[in-house]
């Protein structure tokens, strides 16, 4: 609760004397709303459950994640936790926590660690399962066409997991109606102007666009304005399902501009302070929590609309 | 004539100070960076700390002895973050795929100079800018890491993976990866070189003054050529040595890395316009990167956006003392 | 004189061609063993581009060149030196980051299992530059050093090659007469050792001082070749400028200067106590309107650094400079200009052109920038006074548009002067102007510092030249170990023989006139 | 066939004609691949088509090109443009979100002009570190390059601003007689930089700057004032380019906003015939060089070239318009066909070469 900053930042003494729970987090960096939110989240619920954070922006890089997780264990913190930049490459510097007997907790993304005993445990969503969940309510949508259903995909940054994953989610579940076709796929890099530098090429060169599945609300939001530009009427002439549902997108769910949102919950702070709580007392926990998530049609979105918090 | 080798001996000592105050600067203001660490926060003097800032960077270390020998010659490699990312790729590719390691390593080991050899034709026979060619570099190494994989691919090989984990230390526990002492060979061999050969000297003649260097007899277009390839090896070196330190590949990985490698370059003294600098410049420049980004990380209580404000605060005051120190000693 | 024996290097029917200009058009040269043979012609009649051509800086259109009865085609300098051709470009083509010592040497550093042995290396260059009466830091970077050092350093690096063909290009420019002595003395010897030397110049005594044989271009093609004992003095100016001009005879008719200061309450510069720690002593001197006042003194005796202080280039650390009486700060290159002070620096490569811009541009550049950014001179304005200096300097190509780095390397000096004279100075300092000019040129510039300070403009005039100081000048004034040891009048009794006197001997500083 | 030739000749001489020539023949391979892409049509009173959005999109980019085209002119660099724009956008639309009435004109000029000062101020600071201190260009820019996202994040708060307002949508979005306003915008200031260069003797004193540092100084100019000058006027650039980018997406997002962009723009800049070593710059030669930049990213959304290989298909045309560029790879393909047809150069220069 009420804790004025009075410790001076320096040590952070946590280990010393009073037996605060010291958690070192190291977040992927600030390239999104999302992530923002992400980050406020948890640091609120650090301060509400009385857990000292040590946070650390990776600004992208992994190396620097590398470097976070190196000197967390240095600075002998209780629990590790991050949201890995990338799948891959952790096993070395994990090792090193285990051997220094700091549990690691993962966040938001997944690693592909054969050894799973180096992290006590993943809390976050499951990208396929987002791009699977938009790809189910449009096979549901469009199961009583007859002809053929134009699809158009933005991508998130190449090569990235929520991108890879999102569109494999998604690719899976339209194979059900050989009707469903992704007739272009086009990486958006996640940002708004992405998304609409792309959309404005894709209706230029494809005179039937029917669908259009953005892998974020930025994207979809920048698609919006190309295809108003266009003279189309978003939500109508154009069905548009994106994942997340940053307030923005809610709005535009809400308005009837989108059609529908999985969600991809950012609020991991509470969930995430419990399960620190419960490895530092050596408590078993599950070896996957997923965030608690839902998908949004556009009345529910109105109805959801006026208590969301980001 | 008869005391030909005391003049030599004195002649030597006067040179030395003024040469070497930028890089004497650079090394008094890391120790002095290094001194608020251990002051401020409790676990920083661990000598792991230190060494933790060697296994961190010594990837990025190798790529920036790369890039001092293109720097020297007045160019500039902004292809290096995409082929380091490229050979890690490329490695963690073909492992997947049940090759050896040694071929694996071979392999990963000619396709950076190779491209860098490219390049620098490239830039000496049809003079072309080092920036553009470069750039295109970038672009096409960045293009073959997507092209390879969309998604990151471990390396799960015994090979690589001894080389990740084995650590190199003593009984109290403090420890250095192979990867270090890698680095440490790479830097020594390009300072040895940049030194005491032929090659090396061309090197700095070109980058004084190419049209110079030509007029004078040195092999312009060879030296130019080979700095973009030893650019190559040293980024393929660096992509190997990545590639031990995430076991993976990773399309997306050492983006920007060039900046940074520059930069480093750079604040170790070197001048962009060629013609002088030392390797040994460069590590205290490499160095002072990894400790700003050790003091942040220790830091712990920095918002993302005020991380990088911070980082850019840190390293505009480094650079504002010690061009201050260097104008002062001149 | 080997003439008996056959030729070294032949050069046969060579042609080259830039981009609007002909350089070189069926040029025949040989250069025989033994024998020191003079290059001659005007600036730009393609001595430089001929010497390019034959150590492969430049492709041929056309042309044959033999070395040692063999065909040969050098792909650069490298393979030329190779070849046993050792050149010294005109302007210094060294690498000023390097130290002396590596610029004598690099490319044949000695080595022992591949690694460079620096302190050999420093001997070596510490006893090759004793040989040209040179005492350096040769651990010291080469830019430290002036202009004229620096040449020195090219020169010790190309007699240190066993070359067979030795080729200098206009080394002499920027060197004073005992450094001047100093090279023939070794040039004889290399030619006595059956080295073949092709030497560039414009000075005519040195010509007839050291060459035995004389090949003439002129606007790109072969007038002759000539014996030198067998081509009078004048004919060779003849044979370059085409025309019977009487140049030499207009050299002569120059007088003594007249020695009346001209009176005036107020000089039009004082510099009183003027130095910089390291650079100059402080010195005093005035100048008044209208007068040319000389500086005399060796190599790095230091007037190159009174001419940057009195520009204010360099910045003074003691002492000021006063214009018109009044004490108006001088710290910058740009109050000084508009005070009506214009420099023209010795080393043009460096301090002078500026080398992607047109000939236009450049010659505008000063005046430009008195006017500010705001106050372009106007288009025909520029074309008028670019053309009235073109055809008053006889600069070619007389194309304006060229860059100026196209030029050969005195009508870029050319072109830096016209900059000057274009901002119409009071006090113009001129730091060695006629360096690389040919006769003609150079007799015309001496002829304007004459009218120009016959209009009242004030010249201060460093020449390593002591004739041409002494022809021009009113007073002397007299630099060592920089320092200014004496100004003296230049009148009847004053000559070159006074004045190395004076540079060499004691102290006459009783001898200061006022 | 040497007369043809020879009337060419000041066509094919002139420094923009390659660069205009390969913009000519991107537009023409994508035309072929797609018969539409050239249409242009009427649309509520706006022209619209792909060659409206390629020259729509390309405004920002040819706006900090300007800029750059200057800074790299004295022989600098300068990379923090990109964070320049998301900082710019950043403080515009916060202090649109924030006023009581977004839509209102004076809202809009307060924000416009609060950015843009806050972005001279940037760009001043630059010009200091540059000029006065004596900082190697890429590394004195780097530093704002990095710091600046951060303080676009700290004025965004690391989220993105969603605004609602008319006139400054229309920077990005709007039309005039037709034609979008960003592209006005980016022609006016491209003029204004001509005009301020050329008309005036700033563009030959920025080049002898650039092409000769020392003898510039002692020929009176002040270097250093134009040094930290070319640094606001890029600043400046970048400021407008941050509104447009902001403006065309009506949110600000200090992370996205300007990503790359300092890339894009030396590229542009460089393809335009500009040396990266300073001197000579061509202003028109930056704007076809930034067209070629957009058109090349438009082409490969056009022609739904995959994520996978774009940046091949970058790389390879990146190499393509400069070796086409460069003369010296010219030289060696004309070396190679003049052993069929004799140059027909040599005659007709002989003429003009002889002086008189
Ligand atoms: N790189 C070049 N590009 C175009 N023209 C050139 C180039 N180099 C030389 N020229 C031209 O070729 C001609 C011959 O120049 P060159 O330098 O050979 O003269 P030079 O006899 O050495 O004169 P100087 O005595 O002034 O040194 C000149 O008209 C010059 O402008
Ligand atoms: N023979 C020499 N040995 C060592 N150093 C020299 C020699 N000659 C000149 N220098 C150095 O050259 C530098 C420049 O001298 P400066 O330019 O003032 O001379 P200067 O009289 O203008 O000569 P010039 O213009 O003929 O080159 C000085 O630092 C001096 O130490
Ligand atoms: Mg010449
Ligand atoms: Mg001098």
């Amino acid at each position: 609760g009420g804790m004025v900053a009075c410790g001076n930042s320096d040590t952070g003494g946590g280990s010393g004397g009073d037996d605060k729970i010291v958690l070192g987090f190291s977040q992927v960096g600030a390239e999104s709303g999302w992530r923002t939110a992400n980050t406020t989240s948890i640091k609120e619920a650090a301060g509400e459950a009385g857990i000292e954070l040590k946070f650390d922006d990776a600004q992208q890089k992994q190396e620097n994640q590398i470097k976070a997780i190196r000197n967390f264990i240095q600075q002998k913190v209780d629990v590790i936790a991050f949201s890995p930049v990338v799948e891959s490459g952790w096993d070395t510097v994990l090792k090193e926590a285990k051997d220094a007997k700091i549990p690691v907790i993962l966040t938001d993304r997944a690693v592909d660690s054969a050894d799973k005993s180096l992290y006590k445990t993943f809390l976050g969503s499951d990208f396929k399962k987002e791009g699977r969940l938009a790809g189910e309510w449009l096979v549901e949508q469009k199961k009583s066409a007859s002809g053929p259903v134009n699809i158009v995909e933005l991508q998130g940054t190449t090569g990235s997991a929520p991108a890879n994953d999102r569109k494999e989610g998604f690719a899976g579940a339209i194979a059900a109606n050989p009707n469903l076709k992704i007739i272009a796929s086009q990486s958006g890099d996640f940002t708004r102007a992405g998304g609409k530098q792309v959309m404005e090429q894709f209706l230029k060169a494809n005179p039937k666009i029917d669908v259009l599945f953005a892998h974020n609300d930025d994207m979809g939001l920048g698609a919006l304005e190309a295809i108003t530009a266009a003279g189309k009427v978003p939500g109508k002439d154009i069905t548009i399902i994106t994942v997340d549902a940053v307030k923005d997108g809610m709005q535009a769910l809400a308005d009837g501009k989108f059609n529908f949102i999985a969600e991809c919950s950012p609020l991991l702070g509470p969930q995430l302070m419990d399960l620190v709580k419960k490895v530092k007392a050596g408590e078993e926990v599950p070896a996957r929590i997923e965030t608690e998530e839902t998908t949004f049609t556009q009345e529910q979105a109105k109805e959801a609309l006026p208590n969301r918090k980001y | 004539m008869s005391s030909t080798s005391s003049t030599v001996v004195r002649s030597w000592r006067p040179g030395l100070p003024r040469r070497h105050v930028p890089v004497l600067a650079t090394l008094a203001l890391l120790l002095v960076m290094y001194g608020i660490g251990v002051s401020q926060y409790r676990a920083f003097s661990n000598v792991q700390v230190v060494f933790n800032v060697f296994i961190d960077n010594g990837f990025v270390l190798v790529v920036a002895v790369g890039m001092t020998f293109v720097i020297l010659t007045g160019g500039i490699d902004l292809s290096v973050g995409s082929v380091v990312a490229m050979t890690a790729m490329v490695s963690a590719a073909l492992l997947r795929d049940g090759m050896p390691a040694a071929l694996v390593l071979v392999i990963a080991l000619l396709i950076g100079p190779t491209l860098g050899f490219l390049m620098g034709c490239a830039i000496h026979f049809f003079d072309i800018q080092p920036f553009i060619v470069t750039l295109a570099g970038m672009f096409f190494a960045r293009g073959m890491c997507t092209f390879i994989s969309g998604a990151s691919i471990s390396i799960t090989d015994g090979f690589w993976t001894g080389m990740s984990q084995q650590r190199i230390g003593n009984p109290a526990g403090n420890f250095v990866s192979i990867s270090v002492l890698i680095a440490f060979a790479v830097v020594l061999v390009a300072a040895y070189v940049l030194a005491y050969t032929r090659f090396g000297r061309n090197v700095y003649a070109v980058g004084g003054n190419a049209q110079s260097a030509l007029l004078m007899g040195l092999p312009v277009a060879r030296t130019r050529i080979a700095v973009y390839t030893i650019s190559g090896l040293c980024s393929a070196i660096g992509g190997i040595l990545l590639s031990f330190y995430t076991l993976s590949g990773a399309p997306l990985i050492a983006v920007g890395m060039e900046l940074d490698v520059i930069a480093a370059v750079v604040i170790g003294g070197t001048v962009l316009t060629g013609g002088s600098g030392y390797v040994f410049g460069t590590v205290l420049g490499v160095l002072v990167l990894g400790v700003i980004q050790t003091l942040i990380t220790f830091d712990g209580s920095l918002n993302s956006w005020w991380t990088k404000i911070v980082i850019g605060g840190l390293l505009f005051a480094f650079i504002l003392l010690q061009r201050l120190i260097g104008i002062r000693f001149k | 004189m080997g003439t008996g024996e056959r030729p070294v290097l032949t050069m046969t029917g060579i042609s080259k061609t830039f981009p609007g200009v002909r350089a070189l058009h069926d040029v025949d040269f040989r250069l025989f063993p033994g024998e020191v043979h003079a290059l001659m012609g005007e600036n730009g009649a393609g001595k430089s581009t001929l010497i390019k051509v034959l150590t492969g800086v430049y492709g041929t259109d056309a042309g044959v060149v033999t070395l040692n009865g063999e065909q040969v085609s050098f792909s650069g300098p490298m393979q030329a030196a190779a070849a046993g051709v050792s050149t010294v470009y005109q302007e210094v083509n060294l690498c000023t980051n390097l130290s002396v010592a590596e610029n004598v040497f690099i490319g044949r550093e000695p080595r022992r299992l591949g690694a460079v042995r620096w302190g050999e290396m420093r001997r070596r260059a510490r006893e090759l530059l004793a040989r040209l009466d040179l005492d350096l830091d040769v651990t010291a970077q080469l830019g430290t050093y002036s202009l004229a050092v620096q040449q020195m350093v090219a020169i010790a690096r190309a007699i240190d090659v066993r070359a067979r063909v030795l080729i200098l290009d206009e080394p002499t420019s920027s060197l004073d007469a005992g450094e001047v002595a100093q090279l023939f003395r070794i040039m004889r010897q290399l030619r006595d050792e059956g080295i073949a030397i092709l030497f560039v110049t414009h000075f005519l005594d040195q010509v007839y001082g050291i060459a035995d044989r004389i090949t003439v271009l002129r606007n790109g093609t072969l007038v002759g070749e000539y014996r030198t004992e067998e081509l009078p003095q004048f004919s060779l100016v003849e044979k370059m400028i085409g025309q019977e001009l009487d140049v030499l005879e207009r050299l002569d008719e120059q007088q003594k200067r007249a020695t009346v200061a001209p009176a005036g309450t107020d000089p039009l510069v004082d510099a009183v106590e003027l130095g910089r720690r390291g650079a100059v002593a402080p010195f005093s001197l005035r100048i008044e309107a209208g007068e040319v006042v000389g500086l005399a003194g060796l190599l790095g005796s230091g007037r190159t650094e009174v001419a940057r202080l009195l520009f204010g280039a360099d910045r003074a650390d003691h002492g000021q400079v006063r214009l018109d009486g009044g004490r108006s700060p001088l710290r910058t290159p740009v109050q000084a200009i508009e005070q009506g002070i214009g420099f023209c620096s010795e080393n043009r490569r460096a301090e002078g052109i500026v080398p992607e811009l047109s000939v236009r541009e450049n010659m505008i550049l000063a005046m430009q920038a008195a006017r500010g950014w705001l106050r372009p001179v106007p288009r025909r304005r520029q074309d008028e006074l670019v053309r009235r200096y073109v055809e008053a300097l006889s600069i070619r190509p007389a194309n304006p548009e060229l860059p100026v780095r196209n030029l050969s390397g005195g009508n870029q000096q050319k072109v830096l002067l016209a900059r000057w004279l274009i901002t119409e100075p009071r006090l113009l300092i001129l730091d060695e102007p006629t360096r690389g000019i040919d006769v003609g040129a150079k007799a015309e510039i001496q002829k304007l510092v004459v009218q120009l300070s016959d209009g009242g403009m004030a010249v201060l005039f460093i020449s390593a030249e002591l004739e041409e100081v002494l022809r021009l000048s009113h007073r002397v004034a007299v630099m060592r170990d920089r320092e200014m040891v004496a100004q003296l009048t230049n009148d009847d009794s004053l000559d070159a023989d006074r004045v190395m006197r004076t540079i060499a001997s004691g102290t006459p500083r009783e001898e200061v006139t006022r | 066939m040497t007369t043809v030739a020879d009337r060419l000749r000041p066509v094919t001489g002139h420094r923009l004609f390659w660069p205009a020539l390969v913009l000519v023949v991107m537009i023409a391979a994508n035309t072929v691949y797609r018969p539409g892409f050239l249409a242009v049509e009427v649309k509520n009173g706006h022209l619209y088509g792909t060659p409206v959005d390629i020259l729509r999109l390309s405004a920002p980019l040819i706006l900090v090109a300007l800029g750059m085209t200057l800074v790299i002119a004295t022989g600098g660099i300068d990379l923090s443009v990109g964070s320049l724009c998301a900082i710019s956008g950043a403080i515009a639309c916060l202090h649109i979100s924030r006023a009581a009435d977004p839509d209102s004109p004076s809202t809009v000029l307060t924000a416009l002009a609060l950015a843009f000062g806050a972005a001279l101020v940037l760009g001043a600071w630059n010009g200091v570190l540059v000029a006065v201190i004596g900082i190697q260009p890429i590394i004195a820019t780097l530093i704002l390059m990095v710091a600046g996202r951060g303080i676009a994040q700290l004025v965004t708060e690391g989220q993105i601003i969603t605004i609602n307002s008319g006139p400054y949508r229309a920077i990005g979005l709007g039309h005039l007689l037709t034609l979008p306003l960003a592209v006005l915008i980016a022609l006016a200031a491209a003029l204004l930089v001509a005009a301020f260069t050329r008309r005036t003797a700033l563009g030959l004193i920025v080049e002898s700057v650039g092409g000769n540092a020392e003898a510039s100084r002692l020929a009176g100019i002040r270097s250093r004032r134009i040094v930290f000058l070319v640094y606001v006027v890029s600043a400046a650039c970048a400021a407008l380019a941050g509104f447009m980018v902001t403006a065309n997406v009506s949110s600000a997002d200090g992370n996205a906003a300007g990503l790359w962009i300092e890339l894009d723009a030396i590229l542009a800049v460089v393809i335009g015939g500009t040396s990266l070593a300073g001197g000579r710059f061509s202003l028109g030669g930056t704007v076809l060089g930034a067209l070629i930049i957009q058109t090349l990213t438009t082409t490969v959304y056009a022609m739904n070239i995959s994520p996978q290989t774009s940046l091949l298909f970058k790389a390879v045309v990146v190499i393509a318009v400069c070796l086409v560029q460069a003369p010296a790879f010219r030289a060696r393909f004309r070396r190679r066909r003049r052993g069929v047809e004799p140059g027909p150069a040599a005659p007709q220069r002989e003429k003009e070469q002889v002086p008189a």
